[in-house]
């Protein structure tokens, strides 16, 4: 919006002119303040170059100044959508620092908040797609339609909506209630019928599958090349789930498949998420059928939740990670045996499932560089930190 | 200025006067604010999580359509307000004034969220800057960590009460000669230049803050590195 | 499969949803819109907006005691606690001046998780908004006490907990001084 | 029932006859064009504001959301109250952009849409101008709007408007192209240019019940559709990509005429699709423009309905729609109209058919890239694993 | 397979090349083999390691340390953490990203946030911080500026754009300049609490 110069690439008289557009900071559907420097031929890509750091809050530097359970509500504003996985990822982190167990109740309630998490990320990250598509939000609000609901349980169970700051270190915060585990049974039991009904309005949809089908192709050997993680690469046909891989937390007892796609497109990114929610819905049937009364947080935990400055994990390092919706979300701890870390570094998907950006988007119009953008869901907070 | 002051407030005086009996009057003030406070379109943008619970604010729980606000506008030219909504980072400050610049008057700025009243948790940052209302003028500070939707209903109220307290006469808008562009800071080797406009900012004499804490150092606190090489036992994963 | 049958499908979606927007209930596909400042969704007990304080009975017989742990583990730093001291010079186990910047609050509950006292909470109230950051947002000792009653009226399950707790303490305390027939009372708080 | 027909062409004789009584006759023919003038300026600014609230009504139901409900009565004085804050807005022109340009655009492209007006139909007898060339003159009226635009576009010298402004030049000569060769079939059969006469040619049968009617009044409708720049065509106001399009960078009453253009253009092509295909104002019972009017925003909630659930094509697609489905089927429709024409009873209908039918088919195989392919995806079980290292 | 033989294999197959054990990781002593290194873990049938999961960089104060944490997707095993270390005066490491694009842009947010230089990298940039940025934040030394007090560039930066300065910042400006200092952060005049 700001810079308005058209240049002249070459002095060919043949050339035609290219021009180099800003998108962003201020785009309606740069996820936030990304922003991209594309230049165009026309309406075809020749080159973008992403810019970022307009949202880059210095998350490590101030975790590194806090104490470690202090940095639980910061962990929130990483990934402001799901912000129980991020907390996941560092509780699992510090808990491998400072080796703490973490009894099985709660183990049951984490998995339970991490697959309701995935689903409210799923369910939006494909309604930003539509609208990145151009659907005059209707996607988005029915998407956001049902995180409500699942919000609303949010609410009840941690206190608040979006920033939960409900994982302790050996365990949660707080018990889950009868009546909120019937709640999260009643949503995930009509969550299929939302899925259906969502479905019936885009998957089949010849505008959706013209505009999605054969963009953004990502060949599988560039991705595990790039690091890419999480639906991004599994809609290229790889299957690398570390719900599978590391079998942390208590991931081994469900039983679910991974849907891997075809051909690495929009649309299989698209649909393999749908497929993943579908499988999430499995994976939490499971837990809220295992699920049994017991301790929710290790009674040796609870002394220092009352004052975090006596937590002083020993020296060493650890490198926790889970599969948040967005791919491998990791946590690297370096503790100097003070009660704030020594170092504190976010291994963030949306970074570096970034890197490939130009390489998704050169040779096609404006409009798909929006909706790569859009597949690979990026998340600013987290993007930056 | 004191006469007009006099006489609207005979007018008010009457006016309430009137209503009691059942009669409104409704002058070209009272059209002029209760268009503009009917049809506030607010720009479409979002910095951080706050950008979040603003899209739920549109969305059919809350639904800020029923205010005639919904339709967020991605051009500034067209927007009515600002919603802030996020953290605003010293990178993207200026590109904010400069949007702030581009809108048309009458404009309004509502913060939503700590971190664009103040930096909010992430007060501390190198990169963060300490408020918005340093650059720009802010009408409605809307403190949560992010507000719920229905907070941010509840700041669209307060903005709409400030419109309605507004009068024609005397808005700043329609002064000759006066238009409110702030200059877009520049990007400097430890932050912005200026640090804050003076025009529209100045610091608090009461910064309980800077008392109690002064300007933590936040890196270079410590001055032990520790020894990874001897640590023997490894993490059980 | 007709080209464009999809696109047919999808716009029933769309008709159903249009239709029955007037007469199904909100969670099964009718009007979700909950039209806030006449209706609001009840808040959850535990939701939390920004701290306050509680007394029990009158503002004076408040139950911080200035220890400032909340002040210190509080990630964004947003709590000032001033001890008062009596005319000696002597500290005294309650707040001179108990401020909590709102305007940097970041809602996490922290403060209530560590407070020894059980002394500060969360509130639900959310509808805070100002022009003045300074003035308004910046919330004094005087803004921030509220009663026992209002707490327990807001969060009940959390409330009778905390007040079951404090009276097991408080009749451990009086058997305890029963005991030792001795009572030291007036013993000052050891500076922190 | 008759007075209730013919209330507004009784109520302008009415007028007449007062000024006829003492005023000479060429001051009554002038007068008779400024009440038709004022009329329409009247009715396509009222209808324009209501039909924004309307929209923004469909789509909030569509979304299971009330929408605008606050200001009056459901909402019904939000339109005016738009209306005074645009009004009221200032009024911001770019510092490097073309002033002349920058403020002709607007005002001319309110004007064409304004002009549709004269050769709609709106009941019986209540076409303001009854031209012989209607079609004729309509289509030549509908393509100046693409000139205001790139008028705004380019002078706005920004990048998205710019963008904006070569999509919509693109976009409206491509369909203008396909939708003049979907009328041709009505011409063809009602042997006129008039609409009054188009409409009157439908006594026997509303155009669309025919197969060569259904094929035109689709072609004729998406075309319409994309003339407006309405869901799923907008590209030249993507939001999500070219941030506004053409009207980035007007602001207030400038951005209001833009809007109110598109508006008044979406009932006036509607009207036009109503009058070449679906019997115009014909229609038991009620008055005749009650008819009109009802026909016409049943077209315009489709389009609402269109813009509430679809995602909108990619530029490349959208000109391949026209000219490679969307001018191949409507060439194909005049052919069929013949047929219609010269084949006797049962015949026409299968003959139709059998022509139509085979060559949607056939089109669609030919552009194969659009439609959709189908995908199979792998649902992996457990692998076994091993760790190395810690 | 645990690190001591990981070592052992890694120092067999390449001579020349020395590890160390450090807390579970293997620290490359030289950093310019690094790419030896890890172009052996990559290749290897017996490792596979293609996936570079996470690389980050580290201040110690002594030293500057970058960290990277490899996995392979195709056996499904992993990680090896690798670490090398340089000095903060001369902070040069070969760059892995033509080897692993996925480390492009973690290289350059560890030379953003760090300072180090990864030689090689296709486009060494700042990636969050804008060019002009004096300082690596993240180095346990940076000091950060004192958002309140306005400075000598700020006051000339306001008076050009015509802009009243009060008399008491003016001056505050003008005596730091005098001072010879900078409005950076000053020590904490409490204990901080942090």
């Amino acid at each position: 919006m700001d810079e308005k110069t058209v240049t002249v690439q070459d002095t060919n008289p043949m050339d035609t002119e290219t021009l180099e557009v800003n998108f962003g900071p201020q785009h309606p559907s740069t996820h936030g303040v990304f922003r991209m420097n594309i230049v165009l031929d026309g309406e075809t890509i020749v080159s973008v170059k992403p810019v970022m750091g307009y949202l880059h809050r210095n998350h490590e530097q101030i975790a590194e100044n806090l104490t470690y359970a202090a940095v639980m509500p910061y962990t929130d504003r990483l990934d402001y959508f799901n912000s129980m996985a991020n907390n996941f990822g560092y509780a699992l982190a510090v808990e491998k620092l400072a080796r703490i167990e973490v009894p099985e109740r709660a183990q049951y309630i984490r998995v339970i908040m991490a697959e309701l998490t995935r689903l409210v990320n799923h369910v939006s990250v494909i309604g930003f797609l539509l609208n990145d598509l151009g659907a005059f939000f209707t996607p988005v609000l029915y998407a956001f339609r049902e995180r409500e609901k699942i919000l609303d349980i949010f609410e009840a169970i941690s206190g608040s909506r979006m920033m939960c700051n409900y994982f302790r270190f050996g365990g949660v915060k707080r018990d889950v209630s009868d009546a909120d585990l019937e709640q999260i049974r009643k949503i995930v039991q009509k969550f299929p019928a939302f899925l259906d009904e969502f479905e019936a309005l885009l998957t089949k949809n010849e505008i959706l599958c013209m505009r999605c089908q054969n963009v953004g192709v990502l060949p599988p050997d560039l991705a595990v090349n790039a690091s890419i993680t999480g639906p991004v690469l599994r809609a290229s046909g790889v299957n690398y789930d570390i719900r599978k891989v590391d079998r942390y937390s208590i991931y081994e007892r469900f039983s679910f498949r991974i849907p891997l796609g075809d051909k690495g497109d929009v649309y299989d990114r698209y649909y393999v998420r749908i497929l993943e929610m579908r499988e999430s819905v499995k994976i939490l049937e499971q837990a809220l059928k295992g699920i049994r009364p017991g301790e929710f947080i290790h009674p040796k935990s609870t002394s220092f939740l009352k004052l975090p400055r006596n937590f002083k994990p020993p020296v060493g390092e650890a490198y926790g990670r889970v599969e948040s919706p967005k791919g491998e979300l990791g946590y690297y701890l370096v503790s100097d045996g003070t009660p704030q870390p020594w170092r504190y570094h976010v291994r963030s998907p949306s970074l570096i499932n970034l890197t490939v950006l130009e390489d998704l988007c050169v040779g096609h119009k404006v409009a798909d560089a929006i909706i790569i953008l859009g597949s690979i869901d990026i998340i600013l907070g987290e993007l930056d930190r | 200025m004191a006469f007009a002051k006099n006489i609207s407030a005979i007018d008010q005086g009457i006016k309430n006067e009137l209503a009691q009996k059942g009669i409104v009057i409704a002058t070209l003030n009272d059209l002029y604010n209760w268009g503009r406070r009917s049809s506030l379109w607010p720009m479409q943008f979002g910095l951080a999580c706050c950008a979040i619970e603003m899209i739920a604010t549109a969305c059919a729980r809350y639904d800020i359509a029923r205010f005639g606000a919904e339709l967020f506008r991605p051009s500034p030219r067209q927007a009515d307000f600002m919603i802030i909504s996020g953290t605003v980072t010293k990178k993207m400050a200026p590109l904010l004034v400069r949007l702030y610049n581009q809108m048309p008057e009458p404009k309004y700025v509502l913060t939503m969220g700590a971190c664009a009243i103040s930096g909010g948790p992430f007060i501390d940052g190198y990169n963060v800057l300490r408020g918005i209302d340093r650059y720009i003028p802010v009408d409605v500070h809307l403190p949560g960590c992010p507000p719920r939707p229905e907070a941010l209903l509840y700041g669209l109220i307060q903005l709409q009460k400030k419109i309605d307290s507004q009068e024609i006469e005397k808005c700043e808008w329609y002064q000759k000669g006066l238009k409110r562009v702030y200059p877009v800071p520049e990007y400097g080797p430890h932050g912005l230049i200026p640090k804050y406009n003076p025009e529209v900012w100045r610091p608090r004499q009461e910064e309980l803050r800077k008392q109690r804490y002064g300007q933590p150092i936040l890196t270079g606190k410590k001055t032990k590195a520790p020894h990874l090489d001897v640590v023997t036992t490894a993490p059980s994963s | 499969m007709i080209f464009g049958s999809g696109i047919i499908r999808g716009m029933f979606v769309t008709l159903k949803n249009f239709a029955t927007s007037y007469f199904r209930k909100p969670d099964e596909g009718g009007l979700f819109t909950v039209e806030y400042p006449e209706k609001r969704i009840p808040l959850k007990e535990r939701f939390r907006s920004f701290p306050f304080l509680v007394y029990d009975g009158t503002p004076e017989n408040l139950r911080c005691t200035a220890c400032d742990i909340c002040a210190r583990e509080c990630p964004p730093k947003c709590i000032y606690v001033v001890r008062a001291a009596d005319q000696d010079g002597r500290p005294l186990r309650r707040p001179a001046a108990f401020t909590i910047d709102y305007s940097v609050c970041m809602n996490c509950g922290m403060c209530e998780e560590v407070c020894p006292f059980d002394s500060i909470f969360m509130d639900h109230e959310f509808e805070i908004a100002s022009q003045d950051r300074y003035r308004e947002l910046v919330y004094t000792l005087t803004k921030l006490l509220k009663s026992n009653e209002y707490f327990n009226n807001i969060r009940p399950r959390d409330a009778q907990a905390v007040d079951k707790k404090r009276r097991e303490a408080e009749e451990k305390k009086k058997l305890a001084a029963a005991q030792a027939a001795k009572p030291k009372l007036d013993e000052p708080p050891k500076p922190v | 029932m008759e007075y209730l027909d013919q209330l507004f062409v009784f109520a302008k004789r009415l007028m007449l006859d007062l000024l006829a009584r003492f005023l000479p006759d060429w001051i009554v023919l002038v007068a008779s064009m400024v009440i038709s003038i004022v009329a329409i300026l009247i009715f396509a600014p009222l209808t324009m504001m209501y039909l924004t609230l309307l929209e923004r009504k469909v789509v909030g139901r569509i979304q299971n959301r009330i929408g605008p409900n606050r200001v009056g009565k459901f909402g019904l004085l939000q339109p005016i109250a738009d209306g005074i804050k645009m009004l009221t807005k200032e009024d911001i022109v770019p510092f490097q952009a073309d002033p002349v340009l920058h403020f002709l655009a607007p005002v001319i492209i309110v004007m064409p849409a304004l002009l549709i007006f004269a050769v709609i139909p709106f009941g019986r007898g209540m076409t303001a101008v009854d031209l012989n060339i209607g079609i004729l003159y309509f289509i030549a009226v509908s393509s100046i709007s693409t000139i205001a635009i790139f008028m705004a576009s380019w002078g706005s010298r920004n990048k998205f408007s710019l963008l904006g402004g070569m999509r919509t030049v693109a976009q409206m000569i491509s369909y203008e192209v396909p939708m003049v060769l979907s009328v041709v079939p009505v011409i063809l059969v009602a042997e006129t240019l008039s609409t009054n006469a188009i409409i009157e040619a439908q006594s026997a049968g509303w155009f669309v019940w025919t197969p060569w009617g259904l094929a035109g009044f689709l072609i004729f409708f998406l075309c319409a559709v994309a003339e407006c720049n309405r869901s799923p065509f907008d590209i030249p106001e993507a939001e999500s990509e070219i941030v506004a399009g053409f009207h980035t960078e007007y602001s207030g009453i400038k951005f209001a005429l833009f809007y109110m253009a598109e508006f008044i253009s979406v009932f006036a092509v509607s009207a036009l699709a109503v009058t070449l295909f679906l019997g115009g104002w014909k229609g038991p019972w009620l008055p005749s423009w009650l008819w009109f009017l009802l026909k016409a925003y049943a077209l315009i909630g489709v389009m609402f309905w269109f813009r509430g659930t679809l995602p909108r094509f990619r530029v490349d697609q959208l000109m391949g729609l026209a000219w490679k489905f969307l001018l191949p089927l409507a060439l194909i429709n005049i052919f069929v109209v013949g047929f219609w024409y010269f084949s006797p009873g049962l015949w026409k209908w299968v003959g139709s058919l059998g022509i139509l039918g085979p060559s949607f088919w056939i089109f669609t195989k030919l552009n194969r890239s659009y439609v959709p392919e189908n995908r199979v995806y792998r649902l992996a079980e457990d692998e076994n694993n091993e760790t190395v290292g810690a | 397979m645990n690190i001591s033989e990981i070592k052992s294999k890694i120092e067999s197959a390449l001579p020349g090349v020395s590890v160390k054990i450090v807390s579970q990781s293997l620290l490359v002593e030289k950093p310019g083999n690094l790419t030896r290194v890890v172009r052996y873990l990559k290749d290897s049938p017996e490792f596979r390691m293609d996936y570079l999961a996470s690389v980050t960089g580290a201040d110690y104060l002594d030293y500057l340390e970058s960290v990277y944490h490899l996995y392979s997707m195709a056996k499904k095993t992993g990680p090896i953490v690798l670490r090398v270390r340089v000095r903060r005066d001369e902070p040069k490491i070969p760059s892995l990203a033509r080897i692993y694009r996925g480390a492009e842009f973690q290289e350059r947010e560890a030379y953003d946030l760090f300072g180090i230089l990864y030689e090689n990298h296709p486009d060494l940039r700042r990636l969050f911080l804008w060019e002009g940025f004096e300082g690596f934040p993240l180095r346990k030394d940076y000091l950060q500026e004192d958002s309140e007090i306005l400075e000598a560039e700020d006051i000339q930066w306001l008076e050009e754009h015509g802009i009243p300065i009060p008399e008491d910042i003016r001056k505050q400006a003008h005596e730091l300049k005098q001072q010879g200092l900078r409005a950076l952060a000053q020590k904490p005049t409490k204990e901080s609490g942090v």
